[in-house]
């Protein structure tokens, strides 16, 4: 079996193809929300703090990783919301009739 | 019990990791497209929320663990929700360019209390040493890169370029310096203040890179910082032997560089020449007199609410352009009103949407989705530039720069080459702002003096409720 | 560190969003080029050949192993070969100055 | 010895494994546009060669092994390259079911070595086991299957539908069989027999789930088995604990997926009802009397190469539609010929590409391209139908199905809703065929017996190289 890092190496590239990938041509409208919404999935971050603790000792230690817990917090959520409320304005509402419909000019 | 250590099993953490990136891997996908994308972020926080869980069941974590996880959770939870809740539309590029930074700032941190715990032997084991460095410096020069793009969108720091003398060389002596010192540690140094040097010498890094750029290339910078971020999150992934960050991080890193290619390209600009400064920032405005010359000679025609009205009344095709004084005005239900006027009246009604019209991609289009604007009446800048020649009038409504004639037949323009709206060809033209101020890139407009072209002055929502009254009144 | 298993189903999964994603709209004329490209691709049962020949043992088992290394060379070489021969149709040539030129009717 | 033992390390065959995959993909997505195809195709071979030399420096391998390993590789290449390179290009579909086949037994037969080598005791390890099993039903429905395709594509079995009495009943029960049997060796059973009876039983269930489709099915039955090999390789790959197959066979088992989705789709058929079952085959010609009345009414006007000679002459746009029959002809360079001449006299000509013209998608281009056509005058069915109301005349060479007026018109038609070229709409038609014979799809063409259409009858190759003789003597 192969080791620890070259197990990590594998699913990173594997990784980097897919993200190449799944950003083919995307309109210039969603360009910020898409922006938003990867910048919201990097707040996995926040696992880097939860793993880290666990092995953690003494304040400096600590305080350091409470204080990227709580980054990576504001960056999860926040960044999720944000995006949701970007995309909301998208949102094809229910067609109303169309006003065009009497020419009367 | 045998439950409780079934759940808390490497391998039934590590499947819901894979449960969770492949959540993020197909939200992601469903953000592409405008119909999937509601439903795609939600898909990527329902997985975030998987991969959270998953790894509070890891054993290693004690009670006083959870303590203050919490406290980082709720800190977290209570900044970032009321922000993102009442920010601004208007405002929420500085607003992703803020949670961007805090993400760099965590995977730095992360990286110095890792360096802690391992007594600072970074030497032992280099698959986890150069995976921790790489995190620490990328993590704070986005952390810092972030925060001057949000202070300068925000106003706090000038948009306009700062130029710092020598820059480049300052840059590439700082970036060495923190690579110096990266290498010395891997070498067997455990010296903690090496440590911290890395991460202030990538932190002066982060400011003295962005303080140059303008303020219109700060979408393009964020979203470069926002690729670093996922690369940073990756690095610590590796180290920490964590599949869900090196994937997360590592598709956010790719499809982060592909979008900054693309947002670049919709700009006309290329990353090189935004990341080595570029012209952009709030110049002072060319001139204020309403009734100056301009340089093509022409003078400017000034003219009112109700002939306005009369000249719209008669139009077949009316074509609205929206710019980034339409966002500052407010005035997208009050245009959507006016429309809906002439509608009535059987005129149709089109809106040009320039993709880098406002101060960030999408802008127009946010704000015209908000006032209900129905989206085939949304033409994209290439569908509607065939069309001004048969406009019989053309509503420019607080836009400038994207309208700009000047980047077609400018040579020495600095927006020279930009692809613009071709407003200039519609039988007439009307530019509603408040005064003869230039638009973002500082630069006169030539379509203010031409002859086809009526400015009318004052603030657009104001001008446009105006308009619709005098319609009425028809 | 996570089990062979787990860190196999991850790059499983991986590899499929991958493929998933690269095939996204194929013109219909590559559509058999494109069939047979990745036909000779899992030719790579080849490489499951010589790995297990190294801990095979009886004359069976090294027998068939032997015909699956052959079935898998010809699933590589015949694949890579025959898609090729089909590509190479469709090589743009040289544009021939075009004949329409000179309208005579 | 410090060299040899580093490049046999678990560690750099493994980074060999990665840098192959990823020349795999960024081959195959090379592959998937036509300018960057061929290059693609060379990539991922390249990949190959490199994960198979990693594989060979594998220390476990012995001297005899080696000498194994030779005589499996040249019997390999010995086969595969002559193959190969002298199938003619319109027997390439059945060249790859047989590659494909070939790929399924391999599989099949590693599973079955692997199984020995373990001394059938599959239980110990289920995350071994189960990969094994699947690969062994997997791998032997693929060989069979792609045998059968072969078989009825080079007309060794009949193309036509074989109808087994209660198929789906058998096939299902064959699967249980083959799912039963591997429980039982999962559950502790080492019984070879038991495994071999999976094997024969998915070989059975091969057989008999591609029997029953009619060739006109095929190329979709093999991009099925296909994608069957990849998945089949992948769990090998799990079993073995090899990156490289895993994520070979992966990438081949979803790719293949999409693939055969997009192929049936172009054929108007579903994956569900190709695998059902369906109509295709040689069904017996409908009339062979050129001069019977269709059903439409009309009679057959039967025309002369001279005539249609002065028809085109005096054209301005001219359509060659071309079908299976041009292929069977090898009449591609006479009708390159043809148009030359025609093009001499300043007509336009240009070719209808139907996406399933002929027996594989593709073939059309191919036996074109082959001719020199011109890539710019290959016009796609969406591209052309719009044209053929202002073309002066269409010339049909041995194409039947394709444009058959039913498939839009006959609601009971067994291709209603294939989408077809709009041949009927031109001025004039001229049918290039040798009798009143049906197509693939064994039905009448009313076409034939439209007021504008004329039949020219005779082998295609002749009639067209004697159209361009009367051509050159106007
Ligand atoms: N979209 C993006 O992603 C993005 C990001 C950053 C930068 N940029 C840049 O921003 C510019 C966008 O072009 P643009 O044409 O939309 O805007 P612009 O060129 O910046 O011009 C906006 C105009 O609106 C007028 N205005 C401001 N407030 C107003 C109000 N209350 N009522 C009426 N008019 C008002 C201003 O003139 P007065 O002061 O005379 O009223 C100004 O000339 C481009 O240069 C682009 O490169 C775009
Ligand atoms: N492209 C694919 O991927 C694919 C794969 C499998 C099946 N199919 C099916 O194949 C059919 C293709 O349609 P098609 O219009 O190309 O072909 P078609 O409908 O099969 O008709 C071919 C015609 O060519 C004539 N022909 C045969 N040999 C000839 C010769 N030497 N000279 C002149 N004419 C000759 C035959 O009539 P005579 O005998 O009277 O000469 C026959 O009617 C469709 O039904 C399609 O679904 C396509």
């Amino acid at each position: 079996m192969a080791s620890t890092i070259l197990t990590s190496l594998a699913i990173l590239v594997l990784a980097a193809f897919v993200g190449f990938q799944v950003i083919s041509k995307v309109p210039n409208t969603l360009h910020t929300p898409l922006m938003s919404g990867t910048n919201a999935i990097h707040g996995i971050v926040l696992l880097g703090g939860l793993v880290a603790i666990g092995h953690a000792d003494g304040f400096l230690s600590r305080f350091l990783i409470v204080i990227a817990i709580a980054f990576g917090t504001i960056n999860v959520v926040g960044g999720f919301l944000v995006t949701d409320r970007m995309l909301s304005m998208f949102k094809k509402k229910p067609e109303p009739p169309k006003d065009s419909g009497d020419p009367a000019a | 019990m045998i439950a409780t250590a079934f759940f808390q099993d490497v391998d039934f953490i590590t499947a819901a990791y894979i449960v969770a990136f492949g959540m993020f891997i197909s939200g992601l996908a469903k953000l592409t497209s405008p119909t999937t994308a509601v439903q795609g972020n939600k898909i990527a926080a329902v997985g975030m929320g998987i991969a959270v869980v998953a790894t509070l069941l890891n054993p290693d974590l004690g009670g006083s663990d959870f303590a203050l996880i919490a406290v980082g959770l709720i800190i977290g939870t209570v900044i970032g929700v009321p922000s993102a809740r009442n920010v601004k539309m208007t405002a929420m590029p500085q607003m992703v360019a803020l949670f961007n930074g805090v993400g760099g700032g965590a995977v730095a941190l992360i990286a110095w209390a890792e360096f802690r715990t391992a007594h600072g032997d970074l030497s032992a084991d280099l698959s986890v040493g150069i995976p921790l460095v790489f995190a620490a410096i990328v993590g704070s020069i986005s952390f810092w890169g972030s925060n001057v793009a949000f202070g300068k969108l925000q106003g706090l720091i000038s948009g306009s370029p700062i130029k710092i003398p020598a820059g480049l060389f300052v840059n590439i002596a700082l970036l060495a310096i923190a690579i110096a010192s990266g290498v010395a540690i891997l070498l067997g140094s455990t010296s903690e203040g090496l440590f911290v040097l890395i991460l202030v010498s990538a932190a002066v890094l982060g400011n003295l890179a962005v303080l140059p750029i303008g303020g219109a290339d700060m979408p393009v910078v964020i979203s470069t910082l926002n690729a670093f971020t996922g690369l940073s999150a990756a690095a610590a992934g590796i180290a920490l032997d964590n599949y869900a960050l090196i994937v997360a991080g590592m598709i956010v890193g790719a499809s982060g560089t592909i979008l900054t290619d693309q947002m670049a390209k919709a700009m006309n600009r290329s990353i090189g020449s935004v990341l080595l400064g570029g012209f952009g920032g709030e110049a002072p405005a060319a001139g204020n007199d309403p009734t100056r010359p301009g340089e093509t000679g022409g003078a400017v025609r000034s003219t009112s609410a109700a002939d306005v009205a009369i000249l719209l009344a008669y139009a077949r095709l009316v074509v609205v352009v929206p710019g980034y004084g339409l966002a500052v005005a407010q005035a997208q239900h009050t245009v959507r009103e006016m429309a809906k006027a002439l509608e009535k009246k059987g005129i149709e009604v089109k809106y040009a949407i320039h993709p880098v019209a406002g101060r960030m991609p999408g802008h127009m289009n946010v704000l015209l989705a908000e006032a209900d604007v129905p989206y085939d009446q949304l033409k994209e800048m290439d569908d509607i530039n065939g069309e001004f020649s048969r406009t019989d009038v053309s509503l420019v409504i607080g836009a400038n720069d994207v309208t700009n004639p000047d980047a077609r037949l400018k040579a020495d323009s600095p927006i020279y080459g930009m692809p613009i709206l071709n407003v200039d060809e519609s039988k007439q033209i009307i530019v509603l702002k408040r005064s003869m101020a230039s638009g973002f890139a500082g630069i006169e407009n030539p379509l203010f003096y031409n002859d086809k072209t009526q400015m009318l002055f004052g603030d657009a929502k104001a001008s446009v409720a105006e308009i619709t009254s005098e319609l009425g009144q028809l």
